[in-house]
């Protein structure tokens, strides 16, 4: 089939912070994102699992965003000002798409 | 007056809802892999802030507007703007946390655990006394401002907050419309307007479950609490436990303080103490984790709900109730 | 007659259900954070089909199964099946919606939204008035046919629909077997199996709480309908608004016609005129992604959800209530 | 006699909670998308074993620790140990399955099922007869001996069982104190410390709204259940479902002959019996998973909840009940 | 440790779909899939979430399936048949699977 | 934007392991993961779905670790030792971190 290459950034981030990053992606034009929920997991901030929380503070998210490679410079940059500050992964790994005029 | 508080603290520590929550407690000690899933314990605190802004609403429409209500609200958001400063002065001198660490504590302090005032009102139940149905609304008005305290302590420490006018518009909407001060004074709202008319169409849903539910609620509360304790034990100097037991108690004497100064009931004198004395757990720590990313979670809510909660639970409000009946009765 | 009207209306507008979706509303307008977590949505709404369709169920038991059942039950499927015919000319003469929209639209106000008819069902009780048992069945009934209606009409225009006859039967079979028709009718069959004795043994569960819950699921409603309506306020062209509040009136007057035609009583006539009237938001929005893709969801699911539903449960009910009255008394 | 049983058993067969998990079983034959959210399902879970634990404290703590309890609990835990043993013994006979499916299989049918506790329960409350509170910690007892001989069984057939001393450490306590247990004896303990007057204060919640809770626990069930035997229905040969309708037949035996040495009431002597009947399809299948990896979710998890928990549900309650009354009356 | 190059494709498809979509891959022989849930996201048609949702209608869930590469194409086809009239977004990529065997 | 290559390692494994697979990895030094949802999935051992399911046992997770080249072969061999006998994916991708300072 006929595939582009693109981007595929995936970032892990607190849950009160989801809001801040997806409008910084989206002032940086990105179009399309997607939000996965976490569970839970560890790092240098100790362990934490999602099971039982009621309060947001303690969750993550992590947001997936497919986007030209053009474009990459631009999202990371809008991604790092959110994240900066905060607890937070951010990952980027190449990939193909179908329907390439989506992105 | 020792011994009141004694049996009041026995009677109370063999009730169901401080059962449960040891039972969690112990479970989470023991890594049962017993778990709440999230959506049901946040389904839970639905309910509770649905049940007692709805009731307090009802009463409040029963009983009349109290003369004392503004009054008391004022109050409430004083004692919120002002507890994290004594909090974090004492911070200061019982623990070396940080600048930034210390005003992140200090916040919690200021606003309030509705779990906990929800555990005061059922203890004066139990006691068959009365008090002003709108203490939930003086709850919500003392969730947010200890917050706007907590990110002025930490400025003043050379931590420039979350950046940007727009952004600290932001965070301050977000602070005032988190959903449990939404869902609780709405709850409220709705109650005055439709009152015991309405409350006699959804009281058996909100009212013969509620302590029913109440125990599930502590039962993941225990469980949480106690992930959390393990999981941070190392965070706990003897300083922090100290001020996390001692805070409340001060806290508690400037809400009675503050209620015999307007004239509240004793039930509601208890109630301002109790809010007064515990701290906050859900809205405080997600407005931290935007705002002071830098303070260090684990030390906030394990504090507050490893150490304070617990204290307040069992031996706090039986405490505050001796006083305020020795002192204000 | 308009005095009944707004009488009831202004009622209505302060039961706890509707300040509630109020509430929902509003809190979603000032973006507050406040949400319902999905799983304790759909718990909600397993209750609600559960206790409804088994409460219809025992009351058809109860009172034996009427001459009239097997009519309204056709009437019910006719409706379903005529209404969108009726919605989708209406749509072309008020709004620009491409022939594949309109098609969509048109099938959710066949369809049927079962939360406006347990809205109805409550002003019934409240002004004491009774119903058929069997209108439970009825809406049950009324959910399907119209999704038929709304794919006929897109191909007229042209559109292909979804493909192969595998395809399609598939889709038929996930049309009359969806979640909510599946848990209606059972429930129904259930309670008519088991009748009174069956309903004392869950009566405390499915009928003291039942307003309570109501009043949640409510308030999510209101959470999710205002967001809709502030993500999607720009696809709302005042002729799709008009459409919105005219098409449930005269979707009742069809329904009216039918219950007088058959001889319902004055509540079971309110009701098959608040089911022609109400808007499809679960089973028809699940069915047109599958089977109209180019459908674009925010038209339908903004119209129903944001418009219809909140007309009908203000404005709409009261209104069915004192036509039925005055035609049918 | 055997009119007594077909009598009990159709009056069962059409007791709300049968007919909603025959609808749940309906369902998913026929593939429908009704399904139960997954943190639902695991609330109304927390819900029953909060429930009838905490009432089984109090029911001990109401009537006094009767002397035969620890002969029942040693019973329990005696059966739980052996019952695998018979169990593996007549797969070996009766089947074709190898060492380690047949030693997994034969660890459910030792362990329990709570909820075909809970349905005897029900059913001899329907019936009038009383039964001993102290049958809950039975239950809690009896979950995880089996597990303990179903390793030994995969064992002694060369399976290298989960590894290391720190493992199987780990696993012990694993089992030993998995959620289900914990909550249960937790609530029980509670139950039996607050008594008849912290039941007054929860009875609302855990009594009355009980039975409604079951049916939807029961209709998820035959989701579960429908969906399994769907995927999984050509592992069930013949011998495998002979043995799912016999197995419980002789564990009923064992419990039963436990009972009359000890001296149980005959409402103690059916749930014994249920107890000893009825096949694990929560604590047993997840220490599976971790212990014994190689053997085939697919086979022990339809014959425990596709075959034996309805066998047990329709057939099996109904002919207990009539074997302890003809036989203890 | 011993790895084998495989093809990671995920793709994020409405939810009313996946039965639909994971019947297609199983007709492309596809012998495995993982179906993770979606809390939210936003693309041409708008932003959305998963929170207070009944209908399944509004939701998304990503599939995510491992392959050998040269059965990629005989999967990308299946998929883009479902896809094609549907929202929903698909990419490859490159990666090293343990146990190659199960692939 | 600067960025380190790493690995970034997916895990989809039964939920009664993860327990034991995280500890596993912690023993390797791993210093952070992150632990996903899974709503069902396919396999050689059939199909299955989280809906309704009250016992972890039939559940999965995918755990997703970002990690530096060089440990990869070593949370590889701790991951392998935990997931031999049982059920589940293990795949590595290339990529590309902000903050490799993290990691
Ligand atoms: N190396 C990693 N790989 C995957 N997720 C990570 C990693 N490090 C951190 N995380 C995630 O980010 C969260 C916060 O990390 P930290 O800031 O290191 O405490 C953790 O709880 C994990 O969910
Ligand atoms: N570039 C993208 N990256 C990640 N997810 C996307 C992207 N574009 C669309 N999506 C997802 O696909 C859904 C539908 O996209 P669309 O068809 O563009 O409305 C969105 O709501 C997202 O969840
Ligand atoms: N090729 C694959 N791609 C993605 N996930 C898979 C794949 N194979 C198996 N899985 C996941 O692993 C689970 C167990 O696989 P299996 O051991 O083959 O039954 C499945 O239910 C899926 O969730
Ligand atoms: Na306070
Ligand atoms: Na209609
Ligand atoms: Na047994």
């Amino acid at each position: 089939m006929d595939t582009n290459t693109a981007k595929r950034v995936e970032i892990i981030i607190e849950a009160p912070m989801e809001e801040r990053l997806t409008s910084a992606l989206e002032g940086a034009g990105v179009t399309g994102f997607t939000v996965l929920p976490v569970l839970g997991g560890s790092g240098r901030s100790g362990r934490w699992s999602r099971e039982g929380q009621i309060s947001r503070a303690g969750g993550m998210v992590a947001v997936i965003c497919i986007i030209r490679e053009e474009r990459l410079d631009e999202l990371l940059e809008a991604a790092f000002k959110v994240v900066k500050r905060h607890i937070g992964v951010v990952s980027v790994s190449d990939c193909e798409v179908l329907r390439a005029e989506r992105f | 007056m020792l011994e009141t508080i004694i049996g009041l603290a026995a009677d109370n520590l063999l009730s169901p809802i401080i059962l449960f929550f040891a039972l969690g407690l112990l479970a989470s000690f023991l890594k049962s892999d017993l778990t709440v899933p999230e959506a049901a314990a946040k389904a839970l605190s639905i309910y509770l802030l649905f049940a007692i802004g709805y009731k307090g609403g009802v009463s409040v429409s029963d009983h009349g507007i109290d003369q004392t209500l503004l009054l008391t609200l004022a109050a409430g958001v004083v004692l919120s703007f002002a507890l994290p400063l004594i909090a974090f002065a004492l911070l200061k001198v019982m623990t070396r946390l940080n600048q930034t660490d210390a005003a992140a504590v200090a916040g919690h302090y200021g606003s309030i655990s509705i779990v906990t005032f929800v555990a005061a009102t059922s203890v004066l139940q139990s006691q068959g006394m009365a008090s002003e149905g709108y203490m939930v609304a003086v709850a919500a008005a003392m969730e947010a401002p200890a917050i706007l305290s907590a990110l002025w302590l930490a400025s003043r420490g050379g931590n420039r907050s979350s950046g940007s006018g727009e952004d600290s518009d932001g965070l301050l909407r977000e602070i005032l419309l988190n959903g449990s001060i939404v869902l609780l004074v709405g709850s409220f709202l709705i109650g005055l307007i439709t009152g015991k008319e309405g409350l006699a169409e959804i009281e058996s849903f909100i009212v013969s479950p509620f302590k029913g539910v109440l125990c599930l609620f502590l039962l993941d509360m225990g469980l949480v609490a106690g992930r959390g304790l393990r999981s941070s034990s190392k965070v706990l100097t003897p300083g922090l436990i100290g001020f996390g037991v001692l805070m409340p108690v001060i806290g508690s004497l400037f809400g009675l303080a503050a209620a015999l100064t307007i004239g509240l009931s004793i039930g509601g004198a208890v109630l301002l103490m109790t809010l007064s004395a515990s701290a906050s757990y859900i809205a405080v720590p997600a407005a931290m984790r935007v705002a002071l990313p830098e303070a260090n979670p684990s030390i906030y809510l394990t504090m507050s709900l490893g150490v304070t909660f617990p204290f307040n639970l069992t031996i706090g409000i039986p405490l505050y109730l001796s006083l305020a009946t020795a002192l204000g009765g």
